[in-house]
């Protein structure tokens, strides 16, 4: 099991589906960031993964894992700091009530 | 004379732009002066046309005066300009009506004259590039040239409801040219995909000799009468007529119905026919169903109209229907009759929307049932209004009876009965225009004309200046219709060779 | 003392038996991220699910990477989630408020996306190495991070900079923050802003759990 | 240039050329606008007489006439139509009439219409009608002629709608020019039927092509009936037979002198000229000719039922023009073109006499037209009763005056050739004519003054530019039948006419016939001379004579006895009124519905199209609810359709 | 490195130094707007000074076999469309830069962070553009996105501003992560990120698939999850959401580079990853363009006709101008003459470029026309305008003309070349190039509408003073 490819992709699809529910069904900001969150993780599992069971991947799949990595890091910070500016215009962090632009 | 050596047909098409940028660059509070460039702007592009009639070798089939040069080689794509006979009635027929249009914006235009003689001399440009182009590309580029400016002509110097009908006039206008457009790279293509080359993919003068596969042909030809049609206008895409030209200035009018309906009528016997003559062949009996339904129907309708601009609307649908109807019966009397019809529908329609518009200057108001009268109190006006009602209603001896009168007679030897729901319209005719005229101009002077006192003062002298040239143009064509029959004869020939229609059709013989 | 090849009782390898329970806490942990009601308790539940995550990349022979996730997410991520949560967040959280009413929909959403992948995973002939996760050697990837991915390397580090710098832009106070100068007119606030949600009101927005936005 | 074709040139350009200068310079002229316009046609009478003279006196051209063109007009292909004229008898027949009455028309004109502020119109009008009129008997092809119809249509407009404040005078203008042109309508039918089959609308071509390929079975005899009565049908719409007759006792709104020369002398006679002229494709159908016949004497008959009954004395004399043309067109269909012609000379005169008497009658009594405000006129305005006593005499066909012979000649004729219908029904029209002629004397000028008190003593004799031209038409009202007519069978009209229809006659087979005073023709010049006698004898026992007084409780009871008839005939047999009905309320509505058609249903649904577009557009946008769940929701349903497509669609 | 090497990447560095530079210089003198955008501008032109300076271009544009200068072991490369994206992007980048201040300085938003976060989106699109390896493209994209995001909110006491920015990042994150899963099912299942190897490798199976092979699941799916990633990047319909709140909120002059910069950067992607890359399977994407295209031109265009919002008008109608786009990218796929495939993209390419300066052109309009701080997006506030300001006013009636596609502007030539290639290409793709001219007909309502308030309305009456901005007078 731990030696097939496939339990590994599964678990990351199944991770990518919770992050995917969590994404859809929450309504705070923060709680969707999270989300997304596990979503990345789920790719860097699938990433990592394929990098150890593809021939002569290991490394490309760990450096690529590594990149994905920053990237996170890169919109987590942006994606909090907008959370931030606009929690204090409209003091809730509550997404779906940012609705007064629509149709 | 050889004009061989000067591109005069760019000369004609480009000198309106140039007058147009000059008023560009002059300050917009000096009206009078950009007034007079226009008009100045105008005229010397009337006497090159005119220069080029004399100069234009009549009763050559063919195009004359080419210009060539490569545009966009990589698809074939040529800046060609040419003219015969037929275009060169048309081109005529516009430099005219623009000089005439633009002295007869002199006083009602007192609002952004600035922009309005741009607006107007771009329109130049674009009708004159229609007429001349023989390159498909070419030819649309102009076609969608002529659409801003009389939009904005429309919708800025309008009546009332102006924005619901300029908007209208160009939407409807621009789902037939938009289809076109895709007709045009569909046949370019059609045309490389068989040749191998670009080279004359676009090219008018190769197009209608190469002769384009059945569905092509069909679809092809549907797309380029769509947008003929609309523009023409045929019955039933005519709707946007009536409100386009009650709402435009009186100018704008007079080019809408002078020149831009001919704008149709000319895509269809240039392009759309010689293009793709099986197809045309096959479709010519809906084509004149249509026709005559357009023929009868807008006369009856034009019947009863309230308003006089709208009841020109209706009789220029009625006196288009000719038009479309002598192409489509692929028969030289009727199709010469057809383009000569153009010509006088040009000068009869723009002149009596002049005259409507004399009217407004005074009243502003066009509502019929508030007139009467007036030819006691402007007797000059009344009679030049009475002439061009009369050749309106195609009085023998005006211009408007023998393009009418050819294309009855092409259409009596296509079928007689065709013929014979054709000519009803001589009777609606009469009946529609001389009822208005006898509720304008006859009975005593009516109560809200009363009411105007020494504001309805008789014709002035720039009126007078704009109709004399219309009164002479509407007798000498009318006395002397081979100076159009003649330059057009030869062309006609070879449009109708095209379709397998050759001359000599008189039946029995 | 050597351990027996597989699991007594169980007879699944002991590796098996690992990734087993890593992926257990990974899943259950992730589930608790989304089903949480308490957004702080889900901050915290996803620090465990990462540190899973961290567990599995070591299985896979990617010990640099389970580093880096501990490092980074598990350092670097989770707690600055955390922070905007205590900044956006009052104590009195309205728990109600936590899924939207879509949810059923996501759901099944969710279960479809999570099937089809499965389905394709499971459909598709990987062209994998026979003997199971090859390990990554560090040395190899930092040549690799030197040299062939240099250029990745730099950007990533541009792409840092870029979200610092924006982060410090729009998540900083400005002095006259008070003061409502120099908010655009062209879009003017449709929502008048809130006051930092009381309870009261909290609850009665959660009687309606979405509730309508005010037109502008 | 040779004379002849210059003379024939200066003929048309010196009426058009006193139209364009009239019109220039005519309103300048104040009270002497006349004094382009009537020497205009005076000279033209000249050259016109002059003409005449070459043509049937010097027999200066050949018999086929002078012939040649102008210009090229109209070069389309195979059509080509040339601007050329030709001079023959019977043109030159129709100069007599058209000048003379013309040109004394005009002369009468000036006096007539000294007080009109709009006399420089009016003369400019009658010139152009002059001109019209000329170019319609000049033309040498059946385009040319159909320009000319229309000219004199337009004149005809431009004379009846001449007090155009008036709206009965504007809408009676409108109703002339479009009934006109519903017979046109036919009439260019006809023109491009002969083009098709001929190949040409030159006269000598058309006349002598067509007998050859009609009998060469080229042409079925059913297209060949078919031009015969289109080309009808413009005739009918010109000479205002049934059912196109409404227009002619409308126009009576113009000026008197108008009624005079353009619906009474010589526009109206275009039919009857047209349908002469074509003889050779008349006479190729006889179907044709029956319809021609009956067409005419229906309208002989029915006219003068009208009549009888009618108070305005122009319309009177309106009818009776409608009757004398049916008679004409009843002539033409029994195959009695020179009888046709001789009637349309006589009548051309007589009637023209007759109008302008009229004309001076409603003057003497300003402007009053109704006859039941007139009576005992004669002494107070001799000259006018007399020359018109001449005029009645005349149409009512009283030995030896003018009617006597043409009419006598057209009701043996069709004896003769076996139409005794015609003869039957055109004996009884006779009988009417007299009748209601003489009633119209008698109410005029006999019997007690209704006239206006306050009118009474200002009547007076009309001025001598009036008279003279009365005098000057009573001449030939009383002379030129027996002139032409005498001696019977071979008087100098049939010497002229004959060539000209001999082609005709021969196609029809008939053959000269000797004349039988003794015989036949004896006898039925007894008939008519009695049948016209009664008439006049009985109207002057009823409405009176001279000294003989009217008998109007007599009337009166008559009248009650048939007070249906009566009615109907008072009311012009509702016809008017039927065809404003068809055409004006029908119609209208007709016209109405179909504007709301355009509106509603074509323009809606072009607006229908772009209102559906737009609310597409409104309904759709309805998906943005602003809310990112939504989106995302979106999206993530777009990946899985997304995937599932791809997987199904590649994955095959 | 080599020095060639160097020269490859030297427009690409210099934006981004040039970006840190700005950052640098804000910190040493704080506020010093013209200052910094004076030094952003500079950059932007040395940038494309090198970009044209760097010597003659290998290979035609839309070549299909490309080859240029490879830098950095073969990720990175310059060739005719680096160039070809670079100027455009740049310019791009010029533009904004010119006409951003006069919208900012006055609501008091500083030029520095904006400079710097638009110069780092810049040099992202740039990178989209060079790059031949997933990873970096992928890079490229979050580079060009992350300040994206941020300059939406970029007026960050605008409720709107920030409302439109986290939209637009939680989307967008969503997207990255669903782009990034179908990368990693790339990855696995060719086991390399390089778009030639992954070229090579696809051809191969692609010619299985002629003789009646099956694409494998993973691939087919790692298609699947691309497609939909870089169809939201370019904002195709049904994955547009996020655009019309996004372009809405934000300050104009980033709604304008936003409308243009993410969007060319994305058909930058799409030619990268599915021309060069998945080329060989154009077959079994191209259905997915087809639909994506109809769907996109459409609801755009019906979308955007009852807009009284001026940028949400005109993110409307970029969103249909994508799906023309798009049309061109079908014509590539769906295409069986490779001369009618190269046409196809040409016409992404000048139709993007048309589309960049138009748009632009418009937003700069708008952007001049709300100097004033009050002045609101309402169309209303267009009303008389071409009386008020009638250079703006011609202006941006040239701009609409172009979007319209009235010849002779570059809207048309770029429509034109876009139904040529489709008719060429016959089929779905002819059906698909009537629709695109019916709704171009459709379209030009709403944007006639807008030359309808300026010069066939009156002004409103509280309508102020227009002052013409420096872009506009430039």
């Amino acid at each position: 099991m731990s030696h097939s490819l496939d339990a590994y992709l599964i678990l990351s699809a199944l991770l990518f589906a919770i992050g995917t529910f969590g994404f859809l069904a929450r309504r705070n900001a923060i709680a969707m960031l999270m989300s997304i969150e596990l979503m990345l993780n789920a790719v860097n599992l699938a990433i990592v993964a394929f990098g150890a069971f593809v021939p002569g991947l290991a490394e490309n799949g760990a450096v690529i894992a590594l990149f994905v990595m920053a990237v996170a890091a890169g919109e987590a910070t942006v994606g909090l700091a907008i959370v931030i500016a606009i929690y204090r215009n409209r003091r809730t962090p509550l997404v779906d009530e940012y609705s007064s632009m629509r149709e | 004379m050889d004009m061989t050596g000067l591109p005069i047909l760019s000369a004609i098409v480009f000198g309106p732009l140039i007058g147009a940028l000059v008023i560009a660059f002059l300050p917009r509070q000096e009206t009078q002066l950009i007034r007079w460039v226009a008009l100045i702007v105008s005229l010397l592009v009337w006497g090159l046309s005119i220069l080029l009639a004399l100069g234009f070798q009549s009763g050559a089939g063919d195009f004359q005066l080419e210009e060539k040069a490569a545009w966009i080689p990589a698809f074939g794509i040529n800046y060609h300009l040419g003219i015969d006979g037929i275009s060169l009635v048309l081109v005529l027929l516009t430099t005219t009506l623009t000089w005439i249009s633009i002295l007869a914006s002199f006083k009602p235009i007192t609002d952004r004259v600035k922009e309005y003689m741009i607006s107007f001399l771009i329109l130049e440009v674009g009708m004159l590039g229609v007429f001349l182009a023989l390159d498909l590309f070419l030819f649309y580029i102009f076609w969608e040239i002529v659409l801003v400016p009389m939009y904005l002509i429309i919708g800025i110097w309008g009546g009332p409801n102006r924005i619901y009908a300029t908007l209208k006039f160009v939407l409807y206008t621009l789902v037939g040219s938009l289809l076109m457009l895709v007709a045009i790279l569909a046949t370019a293509f059609s045309f490389q995909a068989a040749q191998g080359t670009w080279d004359g993919a676009f090219d008018y003068l190769t197009l209608r000799t190469f002769g384009f596969d059945g569905t092509l042909q069909l679809l092809a030809f549907l797309a380029f009468f769509l947008a003929f049609a609309i523009k023409v206008p045929m019955w039933p895409f005519h709707t946007w007529l009536p409100d386009a030209h009650v709402e435009a200035p009186t100018a704008g009018s007079v080019i809408l119905a002078g020149v831009m309906l001919k704008l149709g009528g000319y895509g269809l016997i240039r392009f759309a026919v010689p293009l793709f003559p099986q197809a045309a062949a096959d479709l010519a009996g809906i084509m004149i169903v249509l026709s005559l339904i357009a023929i009868i129907y807008g006369a009856i309708v034009a019947m009863v109209q309230p308003d006089l601009k709208k009841l020109v609307a209706y009789s220029s649908v009625s006196h288009m229907g000719f038009v479309t109807l002598g192409i489509f019966i692929f028969q030289q009397q009727g199709l010469q009759g057809a383009i000569l019809q153009m010509v006088n529908h040009g000068v009869i329609t723009g002149a009596l929307f002049l005259c409507v518009g004399v009217i407004y200057d005074r009243t502003h108001d066009r509502t019929i049932a508030k007139m009467g009268g007036l030819a006691g109190r402007t007797p000059v006006y009344a009679m030049l209004f009475g002439f061009f009602m009369l050749a309106s209603l195609g009085l023998p001896g005006l211009s408007g009876f023998v393009g009418e009168f050819l294309v009855f007679l092409g259409t009596f030897v296509y079928s007689p009965i065709a013929a014979g729901i054709a000519a009803i319209v001589m009777i609606i005719g009469a009946a529609y225009l001389m009822w208005m005229y006898q509720r304008v101009v006859f009975g005593e002077l009516s109560d809200f004309l009363k009411s105007l006192g020494h504001h309805l003062t008789d014709i002035n002298r720039i009126e007078l200046v704009t109709l004399t040239p219309l009164v002479a143009l509407t007798l000498l064509l009318g006395l002397f219709p081979g100076l159009i029959l003649d330059l057009v004869s030869a062309p006609v020939g070879q449009i109708l060779a095209s379709v397998g229609h050759g001359a000599g059709v008189a039946l029995g013989r | 003392m050597a351990l027996p090849s597989t699991v007594p009782y169980l007879n699944i390898p002991w590796d098996d038996l690992v990734f087993l329970a890593l992926a257990g806490v990974l899943l259950g942990g992730a589930l608790l991220v989304v089903l949480g009601r308490d957004i702080i308790r889900s901050g915290l539940w996803m620090i465990l699910s990462f540190a899973a995550l961290a567990g599995i990349y070591a299985l896979l022979g990617a010990p640099l990477v389970a580093a880096a996730q501990v490092l980074v997410y598990i350092g670097a991520i989770s707690v600055l989630i955390l922070f905007a949560i205590m900044l956006t967040q009052s104590k009195a959280a309205p728990s109600k408020l936590v899924f939207h009413h879509q949810a059923w929909a996501a759901a099944v959403a969710a279960v479809f996306l999570g099937l089809i992948l499965i389905v394709v995973v499971v459909a598709t002939g990987w062209q994998v190495v026979p003997e199971g996760p090859v390990a990554a050697a560090t040395q190899r990837i930092a040549q690799l991070l030197f040299g062939e991915y240099v250029l990745p390397f730099e950007v990533v580090s541009v792409l840092l900079l870029a979200a610092v710098i924006g982060g410090v832009f729009l998540a900083k106070r400005e002095e006259d923050e008070t003061e409502d100068v120099g908010v655009d007119l062209s879009n003017p606030p449709a929502v008048p802003p809130l006051p930092i949600t009381p309870p009261a009101l909290a609850t009665g927005i959660g009687s309606s759990m979405s509730r309508p936005a005010e037109e502008p | 240039m040779p004379v002849e074709q210059l003379s024939v040139l200066l003929l048309l350009a010196i009426p058009l050329g006193g139209f364009g200068v009239t019109a220039l310079i005519g309103r300048r002229l104040g009270t002497r606008a006349w004094m382009v316009a009537v020497p205009a046609i005076v000279i033209t009478w000249v050259i016109a007489m002059g003409l005449v003279y070459q043509t049937l006196f010097a027999h200066a051209f050949p018999v086929a006439g002078l012939h040649f063109s102008l210009y090229e007009w109209i070069p389309a292909g195979d059509f080509r139509v040339e601007v050329n004229f030709a001079v023959d008898a019977l043109t030159a027949v129709m100069l007599i009439v058209v000048c003379s009455v013309g040109m004394l028309v005009h002369v009468y004109s000036i006096g007539y219409m000294a007080h009109d502020p709009g006399r420089w119109r009016f003369f400019a009008y009658l010139n152009f009608f002059m001109f019209s009129m000329l170019l319609l008997v000049l033309a040498d092809n059946f385009l040319l002629l159909f320009v000319a119809w229309e000219l004199v249509g337009l004149s005809s407009y431009l004379l009846i709608g001449f007090w155009y404040r008036r709206r009965t005078a504007a809408l009676a203008a409108k109703k002339a020019f479009i009934v006109n042109r519903v017979g046109d309508l036919g009439f260019s039918l006809g023109i491009m039927a002969i083009w098709t089959v001929v190949g040409t609308l030159n006269f000598p071509e058309v006349f002598a092509k067509l007998p050859e390929l009609y009998e060469s079975g080229a042409i079925p005899p059913w297209q060949m009936t078919g031009i015969a009565l289109l080309l009808f049908c413009g005739a009918m719409g010109k000479s205002a037979q049934f059912p196109l007759h409404v227009w002619l006792p409308d126009a009576m709104e113009g000026p008197t002198p108008v009624s005079a020369l353009i619906h009474a002398a010589t526009m109206v006679n275009a039919g009857v000229y047209l349908v002469a002229r074509s003889s050779n494709i008349f006479a190729l159908v006889p179907g044709a000719m029956v319809v021609v016949a009956a067409i005419g004497i229906f309208t002989a008959i029915l006219a003068a039922s009208i009549a009888f009954t009618q108070t305005d004395i122009k319309r009177v004399l309106a009818y009776s023009t409608l009757s004398q043309l049916g008679y004409m067109f009843a002539a033409l269909g029994v195959g009695a073109y020179v009888a046709a012609i001789f009637h349309l000379v006589a009548h051309g005169f007589f009637k023209g006499l007759l109008f302008l008497d009229s004309g001076s009658v409603i003057h003497a009594v300003h402007e009053e037209q109704d006859m039941n405000r007139m009576g005992g006129l004669a002494r107070k305005i001799p000259i006018t009763h007399w020359t018109m006593l001449i005029g009645s005499l005349a149409i009512s066909g009283i030995p030896p005056l003018a009617g006597f012979f043409s009419k006598d000649e057209i009701l043996a004729e069709s004896f003769k050739n076996g139409f005794l219908w015609v003869w039957a029904i055109g004996v009884v029209v006779a009988l009417m004519t007299a009748f209601y002629m003489f009633r119209l004397m008698g109410k005029t000028f006999y019997g007690p003054s209704h006239v206006d008190p306050a009118v009474e003593p200002k009547i007076h004799e009309s001025p001598p530019s009036m008279t003279v031209p009365l005098i000057l038409l009573a001449v030939p009202s009383i002379g030129i039948g027996a002139a032409l007519g005498l001696p019977f069978g071979s008087g100098l009209i049939s010497q002229w006419l004959s060539p000209v229809f001999e082609h005709a006659e021969e196609l029809m087979g008939r053959h000269p016939q000797a004349f039988e005073l003794l015989g036949i023709d004896g006898g039925l010049i007894l008939v008519s001379v009695a049948v016209s006698v009664l008439g006049v004898v009985g109207a002057w026992y009823l409405f009176g004579f001279f000294n003989l007084h009217p008998r109007e409780a007599l009337v009166r009871t008559w009248t009650e006895r048939v007070r249906p008839l009566y009615v109907g005939s008072y009311n012009k047999w509702y016809f008017d009124e039927l065809y404003d009905l068809l055409f004006v309320r029908i119609g209208g509505l007709f016209a109405a519905a179909l504007w709301w058609f355009d509106r509603a249903v074509i323009d809606g649904t072009v607006n229908g199209v772009a209102a559906l577009t737009q609310g597409a557009g409104r309904e759709i946008r309805h998906i943005q609810t602003g809310r990112v769940q939504n989106y995302a929701l979106g999206i993530a349903a777009g990946l899985i359709v997304m995937a599932v497509g791809f997987l199904v669609v590649v994955s095959r | 490195m080599s020095w060639n090497e160097w020269l490859a990447i030297a427009p690409f560095a210099a934006v981004i130094v040039a970006a840190m530079l700005v950052v640098v210089l804000d910190m040493i003198w704080p506020k010093r707007d013209s200052l910094v955008s004076g030094v952003a501008i500079a950059a932007v032109l040395v940038a494309m000074g090198l970009t044209v300076a760097a010597g003659p271009l290998p290979g035609p544009i839309g070549a299909l076999a490309p080859t240029g200068q490879e830098a950095f072991s073969g990720v990175y490369v310059r060739d005719a469309l680096t160039a070809f994206l670079d100027l455009l992007f740049l310019t791009i980048a010029l533009l904004t830069l010119l006409f951003a201040p006069d919208y900012l300085r006055p609501r008091g938003l500083p030029m520095a962070e904006f400079s710097a976060t638009l110069l780092f989106a810049i040099s992202g699109a740039m990178l989209i553009g060079a790059s031949r390896d997933l990873l970096v493209l992928f890079l490229g994209l979050e580079l060009m996105v992350l300040p994206g995001y941020m300059l939406a909110g970029y007026a960050k006491r605008d409720g709107l501003s920030t409302e439109g920015a986290i939209k637009y990042f939680l989307l967008g994150s969503f997207s990255s992560a669903i782009f990034l899963f179908g990368l990693a099912f790339t990855f696995g299942y060719l086991g390399t990120t390089r778009i030639s190897a992954i070229s090579e490798l696809l051809a191969s199976i692609a010619a299985g698939e002629q003789i009646g092979q099956t694409l494998p699941a993973g691939l087919v799916m790692g298609l699947a999850l691309m497609t939909t990633g870089v169809a939201f990047k370019a904002a195709a319909v049904p994955f547009h959401y996020w655009t019309p709140d996004a372009y809405q909120g934000s300050p104009t002059p980033v709604t304008g580079y936003l409308s243009v910069g993410p969007k060319i950067g994305a058909f930058a992607l799409a030619l990268r990853l599915f021309v060069e890359a998945l080329g060989p399977l154009r077959s079994d994407w191209y259905l997915a363009i087809v639909v994506l295209a109809a769907l996109t031109m459409t609801l755009g265009n019906l979308s955007a006709l009852g807009q009284d919002n001026i940028k949400r008008m005109l993110a409307y109608s970029s969103i249909a101008h994508t799906g023309y786009i798009l049309v061109g990218l079908a014509v590539f796929a769906g295409a069986t003459d490779p001369a009618v495939q190269r046409t196809g993209l040409q016409a992404v390419l000048f139709y993007g470029v048309a589309y960049a300066f138009m748009n632009l052109g418009a937003f700069a309009c708008v952007a001049a026309l709300q100097r004033r701080p009050g002045v609101t997006s309402q169309i209303a506030t267009f009303g008389g305008l071409g009386r008020r300001a009638p250079l703006l006013g011609l202006l941006m009636t040239l701009f609409l003309l172009s979007l319209v596609g009235i010849p002779p502007t570059a809207g048309f030539f770029g429509k034109a070349l876009v139904l040529l290639a489709a008719v060429q290409a016959g089929g779905w793709l002819a059906a698909l190039a009537v629709l695109m001219m019916l709704n171009a007909a459709a379209a030009a309502f709403y944007y006639l509408r807008i030359v309808v308030f300026m010069y066939m309305r009156d002004a409103p009456s509280n309508a102020r003073e227009i002052t013409i901005g420096s872009f506009t007078r430039a």
